[in-house]
């Protein structure tokens, strides 16, 4: 029953193949939809068949939640990325040469993200993630303008930094395993690192946890070592963006929450959850304030995921039954949310040919369906109910005033602050005087009000399973 | 039989105030007169204004509204009713429970609402001034009076002014700082509110001074009876107050007999009597203030109240 | 019965759908209106059955949280608020009948609306603090949108953004206090917090929270800033909701947990509940009277009644602290009362406004005028809910203030020396805040209403159309019917009270002639019935006599104006002048009011030009800073946008580094 | 036993001796004696790696050797000179904190790392401890001559050397898995940056495609 799990790994590299190798982006968009989406199936299989685990991959009930929700919101993305580059290409800011490339990449990056989520090996892991990285990077530059070689360029070179301290990280809990387990490649296998983390040397894995969570932590955009992920948001294409924020952050996330756990286990190793609630708060109170002074309403949203990443990476440093639950949700809701929030912007910017926020107005009036559409995302991103967002805020705040009053007062007060930031731009966009072209938009709105339609449910109403599923991650992650 | 009797007395109460009212007026006038050294109008000058004016016609601004005719009705029946539910002669009127202390400020208060109303409605300057002038003091006066009714109601145990001119005659009150410090405030609120010297000067038209008068400017003939009669009504439901509250001797019980009841009248009709006397003398020897001195007065009737509340709060004995 | 509360409010739900798509067609509001009364009816009764005699009645959905679902109740206090809610709802809808047939955009009004109404209901039943907190912030959200309906007019924007940053901020408050509640392991449910009421200390805290939580919605000072900015900002019938019933949804939320989940009192509670309650009648019904906008002011007279509220609240307080249970019911119930009673003259007044708006186009007083000519009915409807708000007998306004006064000389007997300081002042606020309140809407009806037109917008007003008029005239007779009659609301009250402290004020109905006696007949007691027909009687016999008996004749004439009349409208007293002398006495130092007089030298053609500089204090002191603060923070970090990828990597060294030293420090 | 201790000191001299050349590399102040520098530097690698591939007897640890050898000490800088002279890269490299400064700095981090990794308990295995020790002071070397050197040429030596720590420290493990692989991935992902110095004409600094961009930056800035 592996080939639930091949399948995940192998569909996309096979799409990737394919599409390097045809002309035409029509078709080739076709594809690439039809890739993602039986990816997705076989991803959602893997609830129903139940393969275990081998030595190079791994399926528990944690990846899975990432997995399914990877690959739904690769194959969402895929949708709206047809109509996108559809319009790209008549305007001619791409050429069919670099479509098919971008095509070809898409689905290398979808199988990098899966390998990374499914490796049971903290190598294999760690060069899909690089992987990962690469391809974003040549995503991000593909406009080939002097602001996206810039962002690329950054881009690369901080994430190099980071590959390297996360590989250093990985060698040193490799050799902090080898003399419990033994020489060899069983020394990087997940499942077996678990089981005996006990009696690991604690020095090495605080050391080893240290750098990977500067390592990971650069992809997973926390300050101080966000500053590739504004800039790579707002110049890459847009469906990147929505993939980079809902899906690339999550993966190095995953890897990180993998590490926590392994240092859990471990009594004598230091408690990993101080320092990423150190970090989650300081990237999500830098990050509300940094949304005031945004003229790019993509660079804005980045700056927004940095500061959810904040909360979330908060909430699985503050540890237990709750917050961890309200980490996942969040995390959830986030890349969902955050996802239909780029799709909005994507047609909005296309609209309105820029993405100054202050070239563009009152898009309720023009484009009331795309206007309403991004406020009731900003709605959900800002945490307000009934949407999902606000039941995790609600569980991380509560929960954790009742331990740690001040955390969550300083939490809170970045939540606030950054509503006041998001709304602030909210008003002279979809708001006020019209401004701008005010074209109407051939967009294919039915991922972003997918998107929004799940993270609405999840606010009023979460299905028994999925709770179930959640509630077994968050006890695993202890 | 008993409810009848009481009907009476009611019925009794409600026509000496309006027959007394006029009165006390033109015996203020009178007093003040000779003081000055005039002989000045006969005592029963009112009077007789009042049925000039009833029998003259009305002349209405064109741009009156309905309001403004509707508007003296209410303050006379406002003023009138407050003034008949005081105990003067006999205490224990039938009605009296229907409104407390309180109440009865608060009537007044709806009385003036009204009156400052009927001042804007016309549209000349002159009713504007007299209006926010007139809430302006209002808006000093009605604190400090409910400041007062606090200190008493409070040595009272109640806010009903027939229970508590019992407890005052009771003799178990004894002499308190705070009800002199409530005496003094009583007074001033009672001359600002019937406009009296040093605050208003209901003698004149001189536009810069006057503020009842401005407010009342545009009303002619039966309207303007209404309204002067009410005024009276006011000033006498005043003294009224203070007579039943800080003088309360000589009031019948409510199952006094034939005698008592004589007495209580025969008192009554002297408290006034003393009351305008004292107005008049205070009048005559001191001079009109400028309005905006006027905040300065109140306010210190205003501090006094809360003063007098305030040392019964701290310790009941003061 | 919770459970027909819930379909009523599945049924604004659905609505909200059913309007988005009608939006376009001309009839959409009235079908939207018309099936939003229908069902605001329906739960009003509910409410009302409830109240007279309903058990408690409780449901458990499985929405919201998964492992606790969503907790309904339904309890006398719901019941109370319900009828308050929907009252409010009925009469706005009613009122919207007519009035919303005006609106230029009610696809960004009618979505809206329904839901804003289903938010207040859901907040008065929810039994959880997740289901609680999720309607408090749809409440606010919704509203917001309705706000920011007319987002192209100046200002319109910015006030929703000043109102949705502090309902962030109340909801977080709230969610903090919810959170100190549920302990770390999360019991959200009330009656887990009924069960085990918190510890002293902890109490406290969650007290302040909610003070503040609850008290920035329903606009307390110094956290009303947002309030007079964004109420008026609605359309009229929207602001008439949320000035006369969402912040009694606040204040449901406050007595919810102040009285009913945090378990007993400490005294000093109620002195910080008093204070500010103190604090904030006075200083509402000061901004109001330098108002010259109409909404603008009724706003801040929200303000103004929130505070009279909090006092009878702060009072019930500190009896039940000290256990004088009877005192306690009296305070609680004038409180209660009085939400009530504002609820329905403040709605009433925001009608007559919107009347006028709809009219004049006009909401600046200094533009109107006389309208009582060309708008009688109106002018009618609207100096009835004036003399109901300036607590003039005999209307309902008067009827709970009486009895907070009656509550206040109950209270030497208070053994605290805080309170025995604190209470006399209080009264002394409170009172003041009475007569200022007359004062202002002397103001308000006489600079609109009476006097001559100003405007010609003014001088050919229409009069509004009938179902507008049906709904402030249904206000009306609520206002006497509930001033002449107070003992059955009181007595309605019974079972909310009952419900919060166990005991509740004597029983009115049985009193002869429908009197209320507050404590007992020796002490205080008020007949509103009796004042009502003795001043009508009174006056008609008046009337009847003298023109009986006298003469009845009129002529119109010019007006006297002591022989200067002047044509021009323009010489008539106008809202700021009219202000002027109480602006002289309590806005110099409140306010910071200067007046600065320009004349020009003589010859000088120039007009003189009088202006008055206002400040508005709290704002200084408190937000202004906020922003300054915002800015300044924002523009320091702002520098990290533009770093050279040098100075990035700095910043990666520096955290490898520190979290290297932190290591070999560690242990 | 014996063979140990000799294996142990040969270890440790080669990686102690990794570390100098670091610090060597601080000390530079012309381009083409940095990279001859650097060429020293992946040639003490290069033996430190075959030195551990001869003690762990692991043949595939000579192919990381030689990929040390032939790419790093001689392509590379190789290259980076022809790069040099074809943009015209001026010689001497501008530092942000002075050639001291930066030496000391160096030490503390050494020290750092000495402290850090003294805490591992004794029962590792000494040989793996102190490589490990010298390795992440290597890294910390490299990212420190990063972030103090604005050449782009100098701040890709730095990456560099911090890389060859990586590939220290990883031979220094015995018997980990997929070391050569790393090795290959990390001088694909250094050609990638010298290609892109060439492509992009970075002259002097990684920081930007050119420099007006920095300015004209999207009207971030206005």
């Amino acid at each position: 029953m592996i080939d639930a799990l091949a399948g995940v790994l192998v569909i996309p590299a096979a799409a990737a193949v394919l599409l390097a190798a045809l002309p035409g982006y029509r078709l080739t968009a076709r594809l690439n939809v039809l890739a993602a989406l039986l990816t997705f199936v076989t991803a959602s299989s893997l609830f129903v068949v139940h393969p275990e685990s081998g030595t190079y991959l791994l399926v528990d009930d944690l990846n899975k939640v990432f997995i399914v929700l990877t690959t739904f919101v690769g194959f969402t993305t895929s949708v709206f990325s047809a109509s996108y580059i559809g319009h790209e290409i008549e305007i001619g800011r791409l050429t069919p040469r670099f479509v098919r490339f971008y095509h070809a990449m898409y689905q290398v990056l979808m199988f990098a993200m899966n390998l990374a989520l499914v490796a049971n090996n903290i190598g294999l892991m760690w060069v899909a993630i690089e992987m990962a990285t690469l391809t974003t990077v040549l995503m991000v530059g593909i406009y080939r303008t002097h602001e996206a070689l810039e962002a690329a360029w950054k881009y690369f070179i901080l994430g190099s930094v980071g590959i390297a301290l996360a590989l250093f990280g990985t060698i040193l809990i490799y050799m902090a395993a080898r003399p419990v387990i033994g020489e060899g490649v069983d020394a990087m296998v997940w499942s077996a690192l678990m089981s005996r983390a006990a009696q690991f040397d604690p020095a090495l894995l605080n050391l080893a946890f240290i750098f990977l969570l500067l390592g990971y932590g650069t992809k997973v955009g926390l300050a101080p070592l966000h500053a590739w992920l504004p800039d790579a948001h707002a110049e890459g294409p847009t469906p990147i963006s929505a993939v980079l924020s809902g899906l690339l952050l999550n993966v190095a996330l995953y890897a990180l929450l993998r590490f926590k756990m392994l240092l859990a286990l471990n009594p004598e190793a230091i408690a990993p959850g101080p320092l990423m609630v150190i970090m989650g708060l300081i990237s999500c109170l830098f990050a509300a304030f940094m949304l005031y002074r945004r003229r790019d309403i993509k660079r804005m949203f980045a700056y927004s995921s940095i500061e959810h990443m904040g909360i979330i990476v908060f909430a699985f440093g503050m540890g237990g039954a709750l917050a961890n639950f309200a980490g996942l949700l969040h995390m959830t809701m986030h890349s969902l949310t955050k996802s239909a929030i780029f799709f909005a912007v994507g047609h909005i910017a296309q609209v309105k040919g820029t993405q100054k926020i202050a070239d563009m107005g009152g898009l309720t009036v023009t484009n009331p369906v795309l206007g309403w559409g991004l406020v009731l995302g900003v709605v959900a991103i800002a945490g307000l109910p009934p949407l999902g967002i606000f039941m995790s805020e609600f569980l991380v705040v509560s929960s954790t005033f009742a331990r740690e009053p001040w955390l969550a007062i300083i939490l809170a007060l970045g939540i606030l602050v950054a509503l006041g930031g998001l709304f602030l731009r909210l008003n002279t966009i979809a708001f006020g005087e019209p401004r701008g072209p005010t074209a109407k938009a051939e967009a294919s709105y039915v991922p972003m009000f997918a998107h929004l339609a799940l993270v609405f449910m999840a606010g009023i109403y979460m299905p028994a399973p999925l709770v179930k599923g959640f509630e077994n991650v968050a006890r695993l992650l202890g | 039989m008993v409810v009848i009797r009481d009907f009476a007395f009611q019925g009794a109460q409600m026509l000496l105030v309006l027959l007394l009212a006029p009165m006390l007026t033109g015996l203020v006038r009178v007093v003040k007169a000779r003081l000055l050294r005039r002989r000045g109008p006969p005592l029963l000058q009112p009077y007789r204004d009042l049925i000039r004016l009833l029998r003259k016609e009305v002349v209405l601004a064109h741009s009156a509204s309905w309001l403004f005719r509707v508007i003296p009705y209410l303050v006379f029946a406002g003023t009138w009713v407050a003034a008949s539910l005081v105990p003067t002669f006999r205490s224990g009127l039938l009605f009296s429970w229907s409104a407390d202390l309180i109440a009865l400020i608060a009537l007044l208060g709806s009385a003036r609402f009204f009156l400052a109303l009927a001042g804007l409605d016309v549209g000349t300057s002159f009713g504007g001034i007299g209006s926010s002038r007139e809430v302006m003091i209002a808006s000093l006066a009605e604190p400090a009076m409910l400041m007062i009714v606090f200190t008493v109601a409070l040595i009272a145990g109640s806010t009903q002014l027939s229970v508590m001119a019992a407890h005052m005659t009771s003799g178990a009150v004894g002499l308190r700082v705070s009800l002199g410090l409530a005496l003094l405030a009583l007074i001033m609120v009672s001359i600002a509110e019937n406009a009296r010297i040093p605050i208003d000067n209901p003698a004149t038209h001189l536009e810069l001074t006057m503020v009842h008068e401005a407010m009342v400017l545009e009303y002619s003939g039966r309207h303007l009876a209404l309204i002067d009669l009410a005024s009276e009504l006011k000033l006498l439901f005043y003294v009224s107050v203070i007579a039943c509250l800080f003088i309360p001797w000589g009031i019948a019980p409510p199952d006094g007999n034939a005698g008592a009841i004589a007495v209580g009248a025969a008192s009554y009709v002297a408290k006034l009597a003393a009351g305008a006397v004292l107005l008049a003398v205070f009048e005559t020897s001191i001079a009109k203030m400028r309005v905006f001195r006027v905040p300065a007065f109140l306010g210190a009737a205003l501090m006094l109240g809360l003063l007098g509340t305030l040392l019964l709060f701290v310790s009941g004995t003061l | 019965m919770v459970t027909f509360a819930l379909f009523c409010v599945a049924a604004f739900l659905l609505l909200s759908p059913v309007a988005v798509v009608l939006s376009r067609s001309p009839r959409a509001s009235g079908v939207v209106y018309a099936s939003c009364l229908l069902v605001t009816l329906m739960l009003a009764v509910v409410g009302g059955m409830c109240l007279v005699g309903q058990p408690t009645s409780r449901i458990t959905l499985p929405l919201g949280l998964p492992w606790l679902g969503a907790h309904f109740r339904l309890d006398a206090l719901s019941a109370f608020f319900l009828i308050v809610v929907n009252l409010g709802g009925a009469a706005a809808s009613m009122f919207a009948l007519g009035y919303g047939q005006h609106e230029h955009t009610p696809e960004r009004v009618l979505p809206f609306y329904p839901a804003y109404l289903a938010g207040m209901n859901v907040v008065v039943l929810a039994d959880d603090a997740f289901s609680f907190l999720v309607a408090w912030e749809f409440m606010s959200l919704t509203s917001w949108a309705l706000v920011v309906a007319h987002h192209r007019e100046r200002d319109n924007l910015q006030a929703g953004y000043i109102y949705l940053l502090m309902a962030g901020f109340g909801t977080l408050a709230l969610l903090l206090a919810f959170g100190l509640l549920a302990g770390g392991d999360g019991n959200y449910l009330f009656d887990l917090v009924r069960a085990a009421p918190p510890s002293a200390g902890v109490a406290a805290i969650v007290l302040v929270l909610a003070l503040v939580g609850a008290g920035s919605k329903a606009g307390v000072v110094p956290l009303h800033a947002w309030l007079p900015l964004a109420h008026p900002a609605a359309p009229s019938h929207v602001s008439a909701l949320m000035s006369g019933v969402m912040t009694k949804v606040a204040v449901y939320g406050f007595v919810r947990i102040a009285f009913d989940l945090l378990g007993p009192p400490v005294w000093w509670w109620s002195m910080l509940v008093l204070a500010i309650g103190g604090i904030t009648a006075v200083m509402g019904v000061l901004y109001a009277l330098m108002q010259h906008d109409l909404k603008r002011l009724l706003a801040y007279h929200t303000v103004e009644n929130i505070g009279i509220i909090f006092i009878g609240l702060g009072l019930a307080l500190a009896f039940k602290a000290y256990g004088m249970a009877d005192a306690a019911a009296l305070a609680l119930t004038a409180g209660l009362l009085h939400v009530f009673n504002h609820s329905i003259f403040k709605s009433l007044l925001f009608f007559g406004a919107g009347a006028v708006l709809n009219a004049t186009g006009e909401r600046d007083m200094e533009h109107l005028g006389g309208l009582i000519h060309r708008m009688p009915q109106t002018a009618f409807a609207f100096l009835v809910g004036c003399v109901a708000i300036s607590a003039l007998p005999p209307l309902n306004g008067f009827v709970s203030e009486w009895l907070t006064f009656q509550a206040i000389l109950l209270s030497p007997q208070l053994p605290s020396w805080g309170l025995k300081f604190l209470v006399p002042a209080v009264g002394g606020l409170l009172a003041l805040s009475a007569a200022l309140a007359a004062a202002c809407f002397v103001k308000a009806f006489g600079i609109s209403f009476l006097g001559r037109p100003r405007t010609p917008a003014a001088a050919d007003a229409n009069e509004t159309d009938s179902h507008s008029l049906a709904a402030m005239f249904f206000l009306s007779a609520l206002c006497l019917v509930a001033g002449v009659l107070p003992g059955i609301f009181i007595d309605a009250l019974a079972p909310a009270t009952n419900a919060l402290l166990g005991v509740s004020m004597p029983h009115q109905a049985g009193l002869d002639w429908l009197t209320v006696v507050p404590v007992a007949e020796s002490r205080s007691s008020y007949n509103g019935l009796l004042v009502f027909v003795f001043v009508v009687m009174s006056g008609s016999i008046a009337a009847f006599a003298i023109h009986r008996l006298a003469s009845d004749k009129l002529r119109r004439g010019p007006a006297w104006d002591c022989g200067y009349p002047d044509a021009s409208p323009a010489t008539q007293y106008t809202a700021s002048s009219f202000a002027q002398p109480i602006r002289r006495v309590y806005g110099t130092t409140v306010f910071h009011a200067r007046e600065v007089g320009d004349m020009p030298p003589p010859g000088a053609a120039r007009p003189a030009r009088l202006t008055v500089e206002i400040r508005d204090l709290i704002w200084d002191a408190a937000y202004a800073p906020i922003a300054v603060f915002i800015e300044y923070a924002t523009g320091r970090l702002n520098v990290l946008q533009f770093l050279t990828i040098r100075r990035y990597l700095t910043l990666v060294f520096s955290a490898l580094v520190l979290l290297l030293l932190v290591l070999a420090i560690w242990s | 036993m014996l063979r140990g201790n000799l294996s142990f000191d040969v270890a440790h001299l080669l990686a102690g001796s990794l570390v100098l050349v670091s610090f060597m590399q601080l000390y530079q102040d012309r381009l083409y004696a940095l990279l001859n520098v650097y060429a020293l530097h992946a040639l003490v690698l290069a033996a430190s790696v075959g030195w551990q591939a001869f003690v762990q007897d692991a043949p595939h640890l000579y192919v990381t050797a030689v990929i040390a050898l032939v790419f790093k000490a001689i392509i590379i800088p190789a290259a980076l000179h022809r790069i040099i002279v074809r943009l015209g890269i001026h010689r001497e490299i501008e530092t942000v904190v002075g050639a001291g400064p930066t030496m000391l700095l160096g030490m503390g981090l050494v020290a750092l790392s000495m402290v850090v990794m003294l805490r591992v308990t004794a029962e590792a295995d000494p040989l793996a401890r102190e490589d490990l020790a010298f390795a992440l002071s290597v890294v910390l070397l490299g990212l420190l001559m990063m972030v103090t050197r604005r050449n782009a040429v100098s701040q890709v030596v730095g990456f560099m050397s911090l890389e060859n720590g990586l590939v220290l420290a990883a031979t220094g493990a015995k018997g980990m898995p997929l070391v050569v692989e790393i090795s290959v991935a990390f001088s694909v992902l250094i050609a990638f940056i010298v290609v892109g110095i060439f492509l992009f004409r970075i002259r002097e600094r990684f920081d930007t495609v050119d420099i007006q961009a920095l300015d004209r930056f999207r009207g971030e800035r206005q």
